[in-house]
């Protein structure tokens, strides 16, 4: 009997799709460990298409959503998409923000030849997958590349690093500021590791302290990076922390508190700046939500709205022309910056760097590729 | 004071007990004797309930106590001496004495009791630091008798307190039994497989052979009694090999 | 008559021809399927290796391994390297020497795990119960807890972009295999000291069986078909972490193991199907499904520990002496 | 010689406490020897350190001139010495069937590959066991009870089943520990005329404990008696009948008086 | 040699070891009692933090009123005493019935226990970490030679230490205590003399979870972030340390706890001169526990048993 329910109507062939509108799918850590910023992004992701609805929606037809949540966990991702590609047949597909699970996500969309906008997968290899995948964020090496300029402008010349050698991401980030870093005069004085999850960080900062660098790179998530903040302090470790746009959550000031001031971090946009693309949709965000937007809001509605401009500009959501007219996006006015796809698929803009003062974000600089 | 009637007890679907019935009137000590696996210790886990009746009752002063949880047995004052002593070897002397006296809250009592315990066993007040685990057989042997004691009971059961102890040790700890039923006016139920011993210091004796009660007599009746050396040693000794052997 | 007893005779083979032949027919109709329904039949088949080679441990020979998953994590870690770095080659070469090419990298990720399973298998032999339990948890994370921190093999980033070599044909073949060893080995003279070494050991020392060997061959056994099973799972989703074959992973191979049945194959291979199709079914009440399997397991334990399709003895501590 | 069994100034010690010490003594081929002694005298501890579950503290035991030093107890069977349990240790969750083809298992040919090739050699000795246990099961009248789970049958039959599934190892010496406890007499005498039926037929020496004096003096030629793990006796039932250490050990120091 | 460095990792090696062993006591006490590994209890010490941060949710409007410590320690106390309820209604719904059933049954039952404690919490409180409330103003203090000690860390310490001496009290010299150790050497002889068992194993069970409770709240103090599966790997370390202390015995849990997490702040701090990866910290513990298993199965301060034939 439940063999029945499942394969009943699995045909290939046999379509579900309505001809009156395009389905969107989504899929992203709703649960689990990052639900938070799995959270974020579907709010950007709806935000986008209700606005494109109201706006009588794209090519005539109206757009449905379709969500579905991976639990941030291993394996699940594959299987989310895969039946979120069976069932619903999207024309393209959001997702995600953790690279890891865009790496299992992103061979599937590209065999199914259906096109892929990670809004924040900042790991290279996502779109190294095949010419489906696509993001609208910059990528490590840049943002690795960021940190250690500012850092140097600064006169910091001695960094320690500590990361999480869990995360792609992080391990990404670390490498890139260590290349950029130390070719450019800088010196690595102490490098630890952790994993995510970890809590216990005192054993890795009490061996940096003795080296007496005059900045730590923490390259992870916000989780850990207020947990390191605050066990930092308690060691009496004085130095400015920096992180990358991992740590943008407000849980990193929750958790951390005060230990968290006076951090920097790299990002992908700042609520503080005054361009009227971030304030019409700070404005708007609130009025729907009740609250502000951070980064992964904003990628995922600008990857949301990326996709509409490309459909408009294919005229057809027919996968391979799409996939055409999404490549060859450039200049799109995004709240992120403007964006424009390289021969890689990946964003190229600019990046600002964040620093906490009283426990809130505050727009520092913005850092040119 | 005690009253046992057709007690049935099997373990894992095994018959152990087929049906027996005693009777131990106060201030009285009777024992229960018989070759290995007739029951005999299956009685008395019965009776304090650490066994379970399958049917049968056990009356005590005139209460019902069938598979009653065993604290609150104890607590009517019926006290088990276990087989094989069951001392809490990790424990020391004291703290085993301590533990006899679980469930009672009258400090100076027990403290005055416990100096009763050391007139009758001045052996254990010189290892009241010791852990129980390191004395001797019949050392542990005391320590479990005087233990029982401590609880303050009505009437004591005790399993084989020969069991396993060098014989001149017996003696002392049957003079003591003895002592015990005579001046602290205890009853008694006294499990023994040294029929001989037991018999002497007994007013009643069953034999018990199979989980059947097969004799229940006088003690001097049975004494003489040739069917008891049967139940220990098998059938086919002939009456007369007693007389032989002994002599 | 004498017809039935030569299908008696043969039975154990024919059983496994109709199962290798079953899962060619399902392989055949796999295009027909939308790839969802694929995906569930291919964590079904993988499912099914991994509680009917579990329950070789845990069920047959009542040795209680919680480390599953970390033999399946060697299996799909050395069949991954190997056909990743065969990658190149094969890229190029015809489909037939790429699934060559792939099932000797599942091989060599079977042996690999059985070689694990070997040195889990040796302390086993002075533990037992709960103390093996805690050992064989330990053993798996230690396992995972390596790769993670191994570069070569992608540390806790992981392994992407391994070739999707697996099929249904492979994981149900394989499937038809696992149930086929074990059931077969369980059914013979020699296979009935698994059972007594469960049902008790020291009898089956005492009736002349080496309990060291049984204990040993299990978790050997066990182990190469949960390599096997990590290595077609690596080559399904083509992209394998540590993180996806931790303790948790490990518990729920054994909750399939619980529910079919200890020592039941059959029920342990259904009880398999069930979960996965559970776990989509239940995919919109994720957050009450574990609750429901763990308030399960309590209840099952208290009221029917032999499993919902098993028959695995209640067994009783030793009465006392009368 | 011609001892089956030897034990020589076999002791054994758990933590200081001696529970067995220098103890000789000796079986024949085909003999019949009990092993009495009140509880605790150390009987099953002399099983126990025979079939290799203890290591001795210290004394040597051959059988057949083999020192069983340090062999493990599998070994110990495959040379030809099988047992019973105090408390019986039957496979629980296997048929009667099963439990005495188990049990031929050391004796095996074939192993895990065959089993999982089922060619014709393997097919052939499933059959001949398969003869085998049902013929060894005739004997003892539990045939009919072939299929059934070993744990259902009553409590007599499990006993007898212990016999069965020790025969089937194919020793020279069975060891049997305590084999009548728990049951009533009728099914004494019953096992009695068993354990005289097994040594006749199968030809092999039997060790026997047991706690009930008929069944011991009605079934075995020699006695050696056990009191605080030392032997204090030996010889014939009628001897040990009379022999005033025993009477004493059992009943008393006062027999004498008696 | 940096002495200074090693007095740093020494410190906080302690007061990780602290909670170890907080933990592995309720462990050992279980084992004494029931002879079981009571699985669930890693997922006790969890809900001991998550209680720690509710109870202190809900009374914060009071706790303007009262001197700091006062709070705090109203704080431990109700979440010791929910906890202990907790284990308790653990005990009697889930264990209770299977007194007399195979170790095996009871584990696989635990597991159950532990799955639901954790997906239960992940229900109620989300997966997300949750940060935990300052309980006490967290002041580094310096000492001399470079090195540093928090207020939390003096104060999870000095806490640990008057627990394990009240422990030790109640199991030595009082009548509960002695109830429990005569249980743990003859369950028999202990209904002789008129335990009540159920009584007994009732508190074992409030007790060791009290203890888990504490833990769950010191390391929320000390590592400011609680998450539903924040037990399991903890639980299990506290294990691997109560058997490395010989499992059963009290003083060897204690022991064995400090011991584990000093090793795994060393493998940690040391890294790079040992040349083991920091991420192997987690393997540190079961690395000993096969090693002890091994070698010396009763533990540092453990008596081996054997099985009856």
């Amino acid at each position: 009997m439940l063999c029945g329910l499942f394969f009943s109507g699995c045909k290939k062939k046999d379509s579900a799709g309505n001809p009156d509108e395009i389905v969107i799918g989504e899929f992203a850590s709703l649960t689990g460990a990052t639900a938070s910023f799995g959270q974020s992004a579907h709010k950007g992701v709806r935000m986008a298409v209700d606005e494109a609805n109201a706006n009588g929606g794209v090519l005539g037809k109206k757009l449905r959503l379709v969500t579905e949540d991976d639990q941030s966990k291993a394996g699940e991702a594959a299987t989310v998409v895969r039946r979120m590609i069976s069932r619903e047949k999207p024309v393209a597909i959001i997702g995600e923000v953790a690279s890891s699970r865009s790496l299992e996500a992103a061979p599937i969309c590209q065999q199914n030849k259906i096109p892929m906008i990670s809004p924040a997968s900042t790991n290279p290899k996502v779109t190294e997958t095949g010419d489906y995948i696509f993001r609208v964020c910059f990528i490590d090496p840049f943002q690795g590349a960021v940190l250690a300029k500012f850092m140097l402008q600064r006169g910091w010349k001695n960094a320690a690093i500590l990361t999480d050698v869990k995360q792609d991401y992080a391990v990404g980030l670390t490498d890139f500021f260590k290349d950029y870093f130390t070719k450019n005069g800088g010196t690595i004085v102490s490098e630890q590791s952790y994993s995510s999850g970890d809590k216990d960080f005192k054993a890795q900062l009490t061996s940096i302290r003795s080296t007496n660098p005059e900045a730590i790179l923490v390259a992870g998530y916000y989780n850990e990076a207020g947990l390191i903040a605050s066990q930092a302090r308690e060691l009496d470790i004085k130095v400015p922390l920096l992180g990358g746009d991992g740590w943008d959550s407000p849980s990193l000031v929750e958790v951390a508190g005060d230990a968290m001031e006076g951090n920097f971090f790299s990002n992908h946009f700042s609520a503080e700046d005054k361009s009227p693309a971030v304030q019409d949709f700070l404005a708007k965000y609130k009025a729907k939500y009740l609250e502000s937007p951070d980064a992964m809001s904003a990628l995922a509605y600008d990857a949301t709205m990326l996709l509409f401009d490309a459909m408009k500009r294919a005229g057809t959501t027919d996968s391979a022309a799409l996939r055409d007219a999404i490549a060859s996006t450039s200049g799109f006015p995004a709240v992120t910056g403007n964006i424009t796809l390289d021969a890689n698929r990946n964003a190229s803009k600019s990046a600002v760097i964040l620093q906490i003062q009283n426990g809130k974000f505050r727009f520092v600089e913005t850092v040119a590729p | 004071m005690l009253e046992i009637r057709n007690l049935h007890v099997s373990y894992g679907g095994i018959a152990a007990l087929h049906g027996i019935s005693l009777e131990v009137p106060a201030g009285s000590i009777v024992t229960l004797i018989g070759g290995n696996g007739a029951g005999k210790s299956s009685t008395l886990r019965a009776i304090s309930g650490i066994a379970k009746v399958a049917s049968g009752s056990i009356v005590f002063e005139g209460r019902d106590i069938t598979n009653k949880p065993a604290h609150e047995i104890v607590a009517l004052g019926l006290a088990h001496s276990p087989e094989g002593r069951m001392v809490f070897s990790n424990l020391t002397v004291l703290e085993n004495l301590h533990m006899g006296a679980h469930l009672r809250r009258d400090r100076n009592a027990i403290s005055s009791d416990l100096e009763r315990i050391f007139t009758l066993f001045p052996r254990l007040k010189e290892r009241l630091q010791q852990a129980a685990g390191t004395l001797s057989g019949g050392e542990q042997q005391m320590l479990a008798i005087a233990r029982a004691l401590m609880s303050k009971p009505k009437c004591l059961l005790l399993d084989e307190p020969s069991l396993g102890i060098a014989p001149i040790l017996v003696q002392t700890i049957f003079s003591r039994i003895v002592e015990i039923n005579r001046e602290l006016g205890l009853t008694i139920l006294l499990v023994e497989q040294n029929a001989n011993l037991a018999l002497r210091i007994a007013s009643h004796g069953y034999v018990l052979e199979t989980g059947r009660i097969i004799l229940n007599d006088t003690t001097d009746s049975l004494r003489s009694n040739p069917a008891v050396r049967s139940a220990y040693l098998g059938e086919s000794i002939p009456g007369d090999a007693l007389a032989n052997g002994g002599n | 008559m004498r017809k039935s007893d030569a299908v008696k005779k043969h039975i154990a083979h024919l059983a496994l021809a109709a199962g290798l032949a079953a899962s060619v027919a399902l392989y055949a109709i796999a295009p027909q399927l939308d790839d969802y329904a694929v995906n569930i039949l291919m964590l079904a088949g993988i499912n099914i290796i991994l509680a009917v080679s579990l329950n070789l441990v845990n069920g047959h020979t009542g040795q209680f391994s919680l480390g599953h998953a970390g033999f399946m994590a060697a299996g799909a870690y050395t069949s991954s390297i190997i056909t990743l770095s065969l990658a190149p080659v094969l890229a190029s070469a015809p489909a037939w020497q790429a699934q060559v090419a792939f099932f000797a990298a599942l091989l060599a990720g079977g042996l690999f795990a059985s070689f694990c399973g070997f040195l889990v298998g040796v302390p086993s032999l002075r533990l037992r119960g709960d103390y093996l339990a805690i050992v064989t948890l330990g053993f798996g994370e230690i396992i995972r807890v390596v790769i993670q921190n191994t570069d070569a093999l992608g540390g806790a980033r992981g392994l992407e972009g391994i070739p999707p070599y697996t099929n249904l044909l492979w994981t149900f073949g394989i499937a038809t295999v696992a149930i086929y060893v074990v059931a077969s080995l369980v059914n013979s003279t020699y296979g009935r000291g698994f059972i007594s070494v469960r049902d008790d050991e020291i009898a089956a020392e005492a009736m002349g069986i080496n309990t060291t060997k049984y204990k040993v061959a299990a978790f050997v056994i066990g182990a190469f078909f949960a390599g096997l099973a990590g290595g077609l799972y690596a080559h399904f989703i083509s992209y394998i972490a540590p993180e996806g074959f931790n303790f948790l992973k490990s518990v729920d191979v054994v909750v399939m193991v619980i529910l079919g049945g200890m020592g039941s194959t059959p029920g342990v291979a259904a009880a398999a199907v069930l979960l996965t199709l559970m776990n989509e079914l239940l995919r919109d009440f994720e957050q009450y499904r574990m609750i429901v399997f763990a308030l399960l397991l309590i209840v099952l334990m208290i009221v029917r520990p032999q499993g919902l399709l098993g028959n695995f003895q209640r067994r009783k501590r030793k009465a006392p002496q009368p | 010689m011609s001892d089956l069994l030897k034990l020589e100034r076999v002791t054994m010690e758990f933590g200081g406490l001696r529970a067995v010490g220098d103890l000789d003594f000796h079986i024949a081929p085909e003999e019949m020897v009990g092993l009495i002694g009140p509880n605790g005298a150390g009987k099953t501890t002399v099983f126990n350190i025979i079939t290799g579950v203890y290591k001795p503290t210290c004394g040597a035991i051959h059988f057949n001139g083999v020192s069983l030093h340090d062999k493990k107890a599998n070994r110990i069977t495959a040379l030809g010495i099988a047992r019973t349990f105090q408390n019986i240790r039957l496979f629980g969750s296997l048929s009667v069937f099963d439990n005495v083809r188990t049990a031929m298992n050391g004796r095996l040919r074939h192993g895990i590959i065959h089993s999982l090739t089922r060619g014709p050699a393997f097919r052939a000795e499933e059959e001949r066991i398969r003869s085998e246990v049902l013929a060894l099961l005739d004997i003892f009248g539990l045939k009919d009870d072939a299929d059934r789970q070993a744990t259902d049958l009553p409590y007599g039959d499990q006993r007898r089943l212990e016999i069965v599934r020790a025969l089937a190892t194919g020793p020279q010496l069975l060891l049997l520990d305590e084999p009548a406890a728990g049951m009533n007499p009728t099914e004494k005498v019953r096992l009695m005329e068993l354990i005289h039926f097994v040594q006749e037929k199968f030809r092999i020496a039997v060790l026997l404990v047991e706690h009930d004096m008929r069944v011991v003096m009605g079934v075995c030629q020699r006695i050696v008696v056990l009191d605080h793990g030392q032997k204090i006796a030996e010889g014939t039932p009628q001897a040990i009948q009379r022999d005033p250490k025993v009477i004493e050990a059992y009943l008393g120091e006062e027999a004498q008086h008696a | 040699m940096d002495w200074a460095n090693l007095t740093q990792q020494l410190i906080n090696g302690l007061s990780l070891g602290a909670i170890y062993a907080l933990i592995a006591l309720g462990y050992t006490m279980v084992y004494g009692v029931l002879r079981f590994i009571n699985f669930a209890h890693g997922d006790v010490f969890m809900i001991g933090a998550f209680a720690g941060l509710y109870v202190h949710r809900w009374l914060k409007p009071f706790f303007q009123w009262m001197p700091e410590f006062l709070s705090a320690l109203l704080v431990l106390l109700l979440s010791m005493c929910l906890c202990a309820a907790l284990g308790i209604l653990i005990e009697k719904l889930a264990y209770k019935p299977l007194r007399q059933r195979s170790r095996l049954t009871v584990l696989i039952t635990a597991i159950g226990v532990s799955l639901l404690l954790s997906y239960g919490a992940q229900l109620l409180f989300g997966a997300a970490p949750k940060g935990f409330p300052q309980l006490i103003k967290n002041d580094t203090h310096d000492l001399p030679g470079a090195v540093s000690i928090t207020t939390e860390q003096i104060v999870v310490l000095v806490v640990t230490l008057l627990l394990l001496v009240s422990l030790r009290f109640i199991v030595q010299k009082t009548r509960m205590g002695l109830a429990m150790r005569a249980l743990s050497n003859n369950p028999t002889a202990a209904s002789l003399m008129g335990v009540n068992t159920d009584a007994v194993i009732s508190f074992t069970f409030g007790l060791g979870s009290a203890l888990a409770a504490a833990a769950g709240i010191f390391f929320a103090m000390l590592y400011q972030a609680i998450d539903p599966f924040m037990g399991i790997l903890p639980g299990i370390k506290a294990f691997v340390a109560a058997v490395l202390g010989g499992v059963g015995n009290i003083a060897g849990a204690a022991l064995g706890g400090f011991l584990i997490g000093l090793l795994e702040t060393l493998v940690v701090g040391y890294s790079k001169n040992i040349g083991i990866p920091p991420g192997f910290r987690d393997a540190v513990a079961f690395v000993i526990l096969i090693l002890i298993l091994m070698f010396k199965p009763a533990g540092l301060l453990g008596k081996s048993e054997r099985e009856k034939v």
